[in-house]
């Protein structure tokens, strides 16, 4: 009755990405918390300061892209926890599949879930935030290439923290210095697309550290769990 | 006075009284509908400043009013929840939730599309603006809330507590965006005084639809609170019995 | 089920030593599981079982010594040990807000395996058509069945079993208990701690780790 | 051997108010990781966006409020949960003595480890971003003010949402529409300071909303923690 | 000790009923527990013992019925009830992070009290010398045993007790059944919960509320 019949890698991360995608409807807390808090705290920005266009265009791309990050940070709770508290990160670290990809498609559907309706949303905010139109296609893209980024770093950070309790604060405090270099090179494109600059390079250097946060960030996730098991 | 306040908390009356009800409320409210949209599209006079494009307020400003009072209904509904134990009264007020809340967003969509030929932006930071967005907000919040719990009766009182101390709040809420707005820039709120200053062509098209929203918020609320009571009572006797006549009646 | 020939030796700890806040659990561990073999480890609360199981298993890496797996060291054969050992810990690894069957089919899936009849291994552990009931509405007991029943759906030939019977009834331990038998007389290796008394139909070897303890005072 | 000597309502609050001290001594993190995520926070901004005194004097009392008001959100996931996990909040709730009280001084607490070291580290960072003299002098006072306020009703949300798991962004989503006025009234009262216009009436309000709060969200606070036990 | 003359009737429970998510737990329980009384609940995992007894308490409201404390309605007797009761749950509610010492010391003061004897009453649960050790060095035994040094310091009449023999060892259960039933004689009225077989120096009356479920049923 047990079947000896296995599967290919493709339909182990296809199975772990639709578990996430489930996981998600099943408690759809997962998905609107992140984007709700997005937009309040967006909107807490006019409301502490000045709304005349000229300055909220100014402030714009800064506001949205650390509230993006901070969201983003803020979702991250969601990611191992409830797998360290029932044990299944235990089985998942005893699984016969290579860890890496395993880790990686679960990223992967944390993202879709938790970041793609921010990066969708963005633009409205921005046009709230009087945002030149020309600074709106850049800080999608910008938002598109960096917030995998703040996930792939964010996920070893909450790796390192799942066994402690109340972590929240402590992950911000180990994560938000790693996440400058994004912010800057986000912001600068918009910057850029604004005072219609050139920033095809620094979309190309975003591109380079996505690529280098894939190859690397996963085996750092994979150890940071062993840790946490442990 | 009290009987009948005790019945009401009888799912069951609660919903043969919907269904008593409902055939009624369609009718009148499809009448008031098209009345008011015939009536608001067709023949009221186009307005002198804003041209055609004033006509969305027969949507704006109802969807405005629901937003107020869905929100005072859930608040009595929840003392109800906290101080009786009602069961009915968090039925109603899960129903309400989401009314309220797409009432909120279909406001704000008719306002900023109001926004684009009136004032050129289909958004400013103003005052009455931004504390519908907070109010928006507030919903989902409670929204959110309810469905992070497992538990029903928890969600009851959780989502009852939060709704009151948002009652607390809302005034404050209103006064602070008020007053932050004066500061920083007034004119803005342009077209929401002055339209009062409409001629009455104009106005009771709107009274008819208004009452025509009015009527559909109650439907809508009639019907998801009758779905919650079968969804939560399916166990009893009367629900049983019902779903077997309506199984041999299909 | 397990492809071995029965007296093949399948787990093997040398010389195990391991240590926790300072205080020795055990020191000298020898054994040796064969394949149609089943040892219980023994021991008061705190002795040190949970943490000896989750060292063999490889989650827990803080101890000194070798374990082999079919001879070779575990380190080198972790991907085939993997595939082959099925461990069930004091927590059920069951995610609450999904369904039994969408839990069991994950746990294949994660494993790189299609699911085989889950209707059937919930079946044998009396849960039929709890397939689609999302697991906070189950009992504790209901919950460490579901969890139980992946034993079912995995090929393995080591079980690894931390208190498989907390939270089951009388009747629950029975059927498990006879499960247990069977697999081993297969030719499976078993590995369990537990606080009552086993009725197993096959024979039980025991490590104490409170009596190696004692002696090692001594 | 019992003793039926009974202490006055006094010594149980200082009683309380010691022990969250005590906590906080032996996890140093509760009190240093607010701050922290505070410095942090605030720093991400100049990154974010121009440089320029002007620039950066115009977003300092919002930027400074945000991230205090978000530090201060994020820091009340310590109050309750640890109670809560361990059951002493059920022993709390048993309690012969008027929760009231016991409630308060455990937010009186929870303020003195998270929030003073916030309020008193402000000025620093208002200086970074060049916020001018007389500004200080009310962001100090703001924050004394405000804070109290933001964790009477932020502990309103997290008693409502301590029984669940993974309640970070839900307590944001839940409370930072409530946080709004605060928030307008605070950064208000430094516009005006720089403006040098007068702000006692300013004050003067946020000084009545903490008292209804102290006065009212305690009950809230009672209310929210029976149903989360139960 | 308690201030009660014994017979008097201390906790009366009239027809209370309760269900959770749609399972009737208990209903028409009516009970009267006097001072000087000692009453078990028994009943299988998931009967409703823990939900009953937290009823009782007033930490769990979703039931029907009446409960009277000393002849008047609990809700009436609040004030009075908590300051007469002792209630142990299934968590030890100890601060892990906190010493022995600061954990009663600072039970004591949220009930209003001065700390009696801290020393003395830990020495009673054999944790002499353990004053000063933060709890999270102890083992889950020896955390309980501070948990439960929390009833010798404050003056109840009566004590509500959720499986207070978890997690100690042989020694420890034979000394606690024995502080329990000195208790019972001298006036004081217990409740308590467990699933292992009692043996205490003073008769105990038993609630099964499985049984009860049956006649239910039947
Ligand atoms: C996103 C954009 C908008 C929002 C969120 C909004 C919000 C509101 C709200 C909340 C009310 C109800 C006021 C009350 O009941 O006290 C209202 C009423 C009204 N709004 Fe808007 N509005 C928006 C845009 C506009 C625009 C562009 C116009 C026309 C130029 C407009 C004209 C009116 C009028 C005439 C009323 C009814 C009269 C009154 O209550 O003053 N609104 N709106
Ligand atoms: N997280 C931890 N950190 C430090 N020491 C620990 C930790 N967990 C357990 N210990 C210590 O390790 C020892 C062994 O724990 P372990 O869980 O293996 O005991 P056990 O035999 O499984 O007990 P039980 O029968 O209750 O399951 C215990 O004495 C405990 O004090
Ligand atoms: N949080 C909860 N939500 C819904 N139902 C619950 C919850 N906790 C317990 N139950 C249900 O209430 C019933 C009674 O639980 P309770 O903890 O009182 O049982 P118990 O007699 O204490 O069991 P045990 O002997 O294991 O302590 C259980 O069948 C369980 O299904
Ligand atoms: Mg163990
Ligand atoms: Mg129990």
């Amino acid at each position: 009755m047990t079947t000896e019949a296995t599967a290919g890698l493709g339909s182990v991360m296809v199975a772990t990405v639709r578990r996430e995608l489930l996981l998600a409807m099943r408690s759809p807390g997962d998905v609107i918390n992140p984007l709700m808090f997005f937009i309040i705290a967006v909107t807490l920005f006019p409301l502490s300061g000045g709304v005349e266009d000229a300055f909220l265009a100014t402030i714009a791309p800064g506001v949205i892209w650390v509230t993006a990050l901070l969201a983003v940070m803020l979702s991250l709770d969601s990611l191992f926890r409830a797998d360290y508290e029932d044990g299944n990160l235990e089985q998942l670290l005893m699984s016969p599949q290579p860890l890496y990809f395993l880790v990686l498609s679960k990223v992967l559907g944390h993202w879709l879930m938790a970041c793609l309706p921010i990066i969708i949303l963005a633009p409205v905010l921005a046009l709230m935030l009087k945002l030149p139109g020309a600074g709106i296609s850049a800080l999608v893209v910008s938002l598109a290439l960096g917030t995998p980024i703040l996930v792939l770093i964010g996920a070893i950070g909450m790796a390192l923290t799942v066994g402690l309790s109340r972590s929240g604060l402590l992950l911000a405090v180990l994560i938000l210095p790693l996440y400058v270099p994004v912010l800057i090179f986000g912001t600068g494109v918009v910057d850029a697309a604004i005072n219609d600059m050139a920033y095809a390079g620094l979309l190309a250097l975003m591109g380079a550290m996505l690529a280098l946060a894939i190859s690397l960030s996963p085996l750092a996730i994979v150890a940071a769990l062993r840790i946490s098991v442990n | 006075m009290w009987q009948w306040l005790y019945k009401l908390g009888s799912p069951r009356w609660f919903y043969e009284l919907g269904d008593r009800c409902l055939p009624w409320l369609w009718g009148i409210t499809v009448f008031l509908l098209v009345v008011g949209v015939v009536w608001g599209l067709a023949f009221a006079p186009p307005d002198y400043q804003m041209g055609d494009n004033y006509r969305i307020i027969y949507m704006h400003v109802p969807s405005a009013g629901l937003m107020k009072g869905c929100f005072y209904m859930m608040a009595i509904c929840s003392a109800a929840v906290l101080i009786w134990k009602i069961k009915m009264a968090d039925i109603v007020a899960k129903a309400i939730a989401p009314i309220g809340a797409m009432a909120t967003l279909l406001m704000l969509a008719s306002g900023s599309l109001w926004g684009i030929p009136t004032w050129g932006t289909w958004w400013i930071w103003d005052a009455r603006l931004t504390s519908s967005l907070l109010q928006f907000f507030i919903y989902m919040g409670i929204i959110v809330l309810r469905s992070a719990f497992d538990s029903q009766d928890s969600a009851a009182r959780a989502c009852a507590v939060l709704t009151l101390v948002g009652v607390v709040n809302i005034p404050i809420i209103e006064y602070s965006v008020e007053w932050w707005n004066t500061l920083h820039q007034g004119a803005s709120s342009l077209g929401m005084r002055d339209a009062s200053a409409n001629p009455p062509e104009i106005w009771i098209p709107a009274f008819f639809t208004g009452f025509g929203f009015i009527g559909l918020f109650f439907i809508g609320l009639i019907l998801r609170s009758q779905n919650e009571i079968l969804l939560r009572e399916r166990r009893t006797r009367w629900v049983r019995d019902l779903v077997a006549r309506e199984g041999t009646r299909a | 089920m397990p492809n071995t020939k029965p007296g093949q030796g399948m787990l093997e700890a040398k010389d195990l030593y391991c240590e926790r806040d300072d205080r020795v659990l055990f020191q000298h561990l020898d054994f040796n599981l064969f394949a149609g073999q089943a040892i219980q480890l023994q021991g008061s609360n705190g002795s040190g079982k949970t943490t000896l199981l989750r060292i063999l298993c490889g989650l827990n890496s803080d101890y000194r010594g070798e374990i082999r797996w079919r001879g070779q060291l575990v380190e080198k054969a972790r991907t085939d040990f993997r595939a082959q050992v099925f461990y069930l810990g004091h927590n059920p690894a069951i995610n609450k807000r999904l369904s039994a069957a969408e839990n069991l089919r994950w746990f294949c899936a994660s494993r790189g395996q299609r699911a085989g009849n889950i209707t059937e291994a919930l079946a044998a552990f009396s849960l039929q058509g709890y397939e689609d009931v999302p697991c906070y509405m189950m009992s504790a007991g209901q919950q460490r069945r579901v969890s139980l029943a992946r034993m079912k759906l995995v090929p393995a030939a080591l079980w690894i079993l931390d208190e498989p019977f907390t939270a089951l009834d009388k009747k629950g331990v029975s059927e498990l208990e006879g499960m247990l038998s069977d697999f081993v007389r297969v030719g499976g290796s078993l590995l369990l701690t537990t606080h009552h008394p086993l009725q197993m139909g096959c024979a039980v070897d025991v490590i104490d780790l409170d009596a190696r303890i004692r002696e090692a005072v001594a």
